[in-house]
């Protein structure tokens, strides 16, 4: 169903949009411990209640991602990434 | 007992304190219009009570009266404690509170 | 505590005491016997809207309740940010004295680790992160605006805990205050699809529980959300409407707001 | 008046608008669009409220439960339980926002032009302000009821502030700080209520209490009319809290003050028919009701004597006018009640002529002191003019409006058996004008002592606005049926039609 792919873009938009925010320099190693991180967090958070695929997060029983975690990671950095300095 | 024109002088000597020059007389003015607007107004408050009980208000407008004379001027007093400071204005909030639940509860 | 002390304190405890017990018996009296009243109604119905009860109650049931206690963190923030010293204003004609204005804190940064240094930035990235899942969470789970704005905002004490004047993430005035607008504005206006098509404002036409929005609209704000329910009873699709959006919004104002008090109270407010 | 729908355009318009307009003005803090913005919004209110029709808004769409049939239903006429909660709009409301709203345009325009540059925040404050006052004359039901009462609170707290002197922070502290306690006492109220009956409408948990009783649990309603009186006493000022309300009208600019007195008179008048509703068959509820009128009404008249500033006097004459229309309300008649409405009605609108000339006063380099004496009467004659009249009206002369509403409340306090209490009205009309005419004869009257702006330029709004209002007092002074025939049906009605 669509209900569980929009939130991890609504999470990739928001990401962006708080990225632009970062003043500070992201080198390259940081940038990937970030998304190893969030990987992370998103294996312990688990998928949502409610989503049975893929996309949402599920993989299989008692295993899920938390997508819009990574996705709001990857946002953050493209963000940070697209207003420069 | 105090008449009207020693509260007159006790008003005056009250006010001398922090009052001079201009304003003088049009200060005096407004203490002593407040002093009787009270006194009249406690009494009539007094009358009232006879919404609960006849007996009641005869003795509260007896007592009211004779306090309300004695203690004269009260204009001060009501002025002190009409004062905005946090304590006080809590103080009479808990003391009309309590009285509200306890009409309220137990007055039937 | 003068005013509270000899006679008037006795009256005073007094009058507690009389509160007190008044106060308890009445919640005494209450005990066991509350009236379920509209709440029955209100259970048989939540399933039609939402997976989330609480989401669907606080967001679908309730008017402008939501969207004002939604308004208090906005003006508690304004407020706090005007005795700060943001937008007094004075009479042109008849000057006064000078508003008060606060001076930023002090930072003593010197003490910070090398661990803090150098992780502070992921873990302010990651707090970020999570903030966000929060919010696009809430379409499933119960709440999550506010709950985001908080996480966010925890994010940017920590960053200007961490690293004092040179904060990595850069809040700026017109932003903060910008966001904080773009949310209360977004929740205000989400009641006017509702409006303009059935004419009950709020009305959450994705969701569209008694059928009387237009499908179109119905098809725009529900589907992008709609989720199917596996249950043992079947296969059941159910789409929140509008709540997600809401709770983007929400987190939004949160974030303007309480980003608003910090920035004011650790930065101090300067007209430039 | 035929059909009454549940979904009226108007009530979210009226309450939506102002919330728009200060969240923009609010963002633009400091540019010119502010002015013309906020005209604009408050224009539209003003206009809104007065070509709607009267009707309900279920908010969020949800429709009633017929119990007798177990359906939903969207019509508000059969006896059902509301799902959603709501709000009314009918004459009684139009007549109270029709005025506020009115005050809120002079306001707005007085504080664009009479303010420094960053007036964003300020005038968005101003907008919640009436917002809050709209949601509480219109709400029935008891979770917007705590929220309009919590709401307009804290932005009373941030008009003060806004002034940022040191006295107008102390005054905002102040009242903050009791509105914890307030605040929370209603939330307790309103929570023993809905445990209770189970319904958060107004109009159910009224019906609940008469069909099914309260099973005893009369203690327990004693207790949420308690809580409900702290949260009264504290919206409206009433003693023993009217030093810390005639604190924040004074410190705040005289134009807020006359939308802040606006706000908290509808308050005093929505809370008060919402506890007579619920509670007003208890014992004892309307006495106490009336005790804490008549204490407000004299506490306010007395200590307005002994002000020597313009704007403090006004400020506890607002208080004591408070008195007068709560006793209204408190007396439980039907007649009360409608001289109660009717009171608040015209207490606005001459509190805010007087406001509107103590605004003025600013112009003359803010000379509101009675210590000294500025004969501006020779400098402007016709705002002294506009300040007598007002007096006049506050003091309830005929034949402005102030007489037409005294002496209904002081026909039904005799109706219901109270002469005491027309006696006491008589005596705080009376003293109103004495506590006006002293201020008015020291700034306006007396000989020059002291030196004010030679030049001093009114705006245009100040005047316009002085005059409109006058000339409102007059007309409903010579002809109340103006006023009247929108409460009268709404009181005959039996509260909500």
């Amino acid at each position: 169903m669509i209900g569980e792919i929009s939130p991890s873009i609504i999470a990739f938009i928001l990401g962006i949009l708080f990225g632009t925010q970062l003043a500070h320099k992201i080198t390259g190693r940081m940038a990937a411990l970030v998304i190893i991180f969030s990987i992370v967090g998103a294996l312990l958070f688990g998928a949502f209640t409610f989503t049975y695929s893929i996309y949402g997060g599920y993989i299989m029983p008692g295993l899920g991602l938390s997508m819009p975690l990574i996705t709001a990671t990857i946002g953050i950095i493209i963000g940070k990434l697209l207003k420069g300095e | 007992m105090t008449s009207i024109s020693t509260s007159y002088e006790k008003l005056k000597k009250f006010l001398d304190e922090f009052i001079s020059g201009n304003g003088y007389t049009n200060i005096m003015t407004g203490y002593i219009t407040g002093e009787l607007q009270f006194l009249i107004f406690i009494i009539v408050l007094a009358a009232l009570f006879r919404m609960f009980s006849f007996p009641l208000a005869i003795i509260m407008l007896i007592l009211v009266t004779a306090l309300a004379l004695y203690f004269t001027p009260t204009i001060i007093g009501v002025e002190k404690e009409n004062s905005n400071d946090l304590n006080r204005v809590l103080y009479w909030f808990l003391i009309y509170f309590a009285i509200i639940i306890a009409i309220t509860l137990w007055g039937g | 505590m003068n005013e509270l002390r000899g006679k008037r304190g006795i009256l005073a405890v007094i009058a507690l005491l009389i509160i007190g017990i008044g106060f308890l018996s009445s919640l005494f009296e209450l005990a066991g016997n509350v009236r379920p009243g509209v709440s029955q109604i209100y259970n048989s119905l939540a399933h039609l809207v939402a997976p989330n009860n609480i989401a669907t109650w606080v967001y679908d049931w309730r008017g402008y309740d939501t969207l004002l206690e939604t308004a208090v963190i906005y003006v508690g923030a304004v407020v706090s940010a005007m005795v700060i010293g943001r937008g007094v204003v004075q009479m042109k004609s008849c000057p006064q004295e000078p508003p008060a204005q606060s001076k930023p804190l002090e930072f003593h940064i010197e003490t910070l680790t090398v661990i803090l240094k150098y992780l502070g930035l992921p873990a302010a990235i990651l707090l970020f992160s999570y903030g966000i899942m929060v919010v696009t969470a809430s379409s499933t789970s119960g709440g999550g605006g506010f709950q985001c704005g908080v996480i966010m905002t925890a994010a940017y004490l920590l960053a200007a805990i961490f690293y004092g004047k040179n904060n990595p993430i850069r809040f700026g005035k017109r932003f903060i205050i910008g966001i904080g607008a773009a949310g209360l504005g977004g929740y205000t206006l989400l009641g006017l699809p509702g409006f303009l098509t059935t004419g009950f404002w709020q009305y959450n036409i994705g969701a569209d529980v008694w059928g009387i929005a237009p499908s179109i609209m119905r098809f725009i704000f529900g589907e992008p959300f709609r989720l199917s329910l596996v249950l043992k009873e079947g296969v059941f699709f159910s789409s929140p409407g509008i709540i997600p959006l809401i709770n983007v919004a929400e987190a939004f104002n949160v974030i303007g707001a309480i980003g608003l008090i910090y920035f004011a109270f650790i930065y101090g407010w300067q007209e430039e | 008046m035929t059909t009454i729908p549940s979904n009226l355009w108007s009530i979210p318009l009226i309450v939506a608008i102002p919330l728009l307009a200060a969240i923009v003005v609010n963002a633009l803090y400091d540019k010119r669009a502010i002015r013309y913005i906020s005209i604009i919004s408050a224009l539209l209110t003003l206009g809104i409220s007065i070509i709607s029709p009267y009707g309900y808004h279920w908010f969020t769409g949800h429709p009633a439960f017929d119990p007798t049939t177990f359906t939903f239903t969207f019509d508000p006429g059969i006896p059902g339980f509301r799902l959603s909660l709501e709000f009314f709009f009918g004459p009684m409301q139009q007549i109270m926002i029709v005025i506020s709203s009115l005050i809120l345009v002079f306001c707005v325009i007085m504080a664009t032009s009479g303010l420094t540059k960053h007036q964003g925040p300020y005038l968005a404050m101003i907008f919640l302000l009436f917002a809050s006052a709209a949601i509480i004359i219109m709400v029935n039901d008891l979770y917007h009821l705590w929220i309009a009462v919590e709401i307009g609170s804290l932005i009373v707290v941030g008009v003060v502030v806004g002034s940022g002197t040191s006295i107008s922070h102390k005054a905002a502290l102040k009242y903050a700080y009791f509105s914890a306690i307030c605040g929370s006492g209603l939330a307790i109220a309103l929570a023993l209520l809905l445990g209770i009956t189970g319904f958060p409408n107004v109009s159910d948990v009224v019906r609940v209490i008469n069909i099914f009783g309260v099973g005893g649990m009369e203690t327990i309603l004693y207790i949420s009319f308690g809580f409900f009186i702290l949260s009264w006493m504290y919206a409206g000022g009433l003693a023993p809290l009217h030093p810390l309300k005639s604190e924040v009208y004074g410190a705040s600019y005289p134009h807020a003050t006359a939308v802040l007195q606006a706000q908290s008179k509808l308050m005093l008048v929505a809370i008060g028919i919402i506890m007579l509703r619920i509670f007003g068959t208890l014992p004892f509820v309307k006495e106490v009701m009336i005790f804490l009128s008549i204490i407000t009404m004299m506490l306010g008249v007395v200590i307005a004597l002994l002000q020597i500033d313009f704007r403090w006097i006004i400020a506890y004459l607002i208080i004591s006018h408070s008195g007068l229309v709560t006793l209204g309300i408190a007396l439980g008649t039907k007649e009360g009640i409608i001289g109660g409405i009717f009171q608040a009605v015209n207490d606005i609108i001459y509190m805010s002529v007087l406001l509107f000339c103590c605004e003025a006063l600013y112009y003359f380099g803010g000379a509101t002191s009675t210590r000294g004496s500025f004969g501006i009467a020779k400098k402007s004659p016709w705002l002294c003019a506009a300040v007598l009249l007002g007096a006049f009206a506050a003091s309830g002369i005929p034949p402005f409006n102030g007489f037409q509403s005294e002496i209904i409340l002081i026909q039904a306090s005799i109706n219901a058996g109270f002469p005491e209490i027309a006696v006491i009205i008589l005596m705080v009309s009376v003293t109103t004008l004495i506590a006006l005419l002293r201020a008015i004869y020291r700034i306006f009257l007396k000989p020059p002592e002291n030196e004010v702006a030679a030049n001093a330029q009114i705006p245009k709004s100040i005047t316009i606005g002085t005059w409109l209002f006058i000339i409102l007092t007059i007309i409903i002074g010579v002809y109340p049926d103006i006023a009247l025939r929108f409460i009268v049906p709404f009181v005959e009605g039996g509260f909500l039609p």
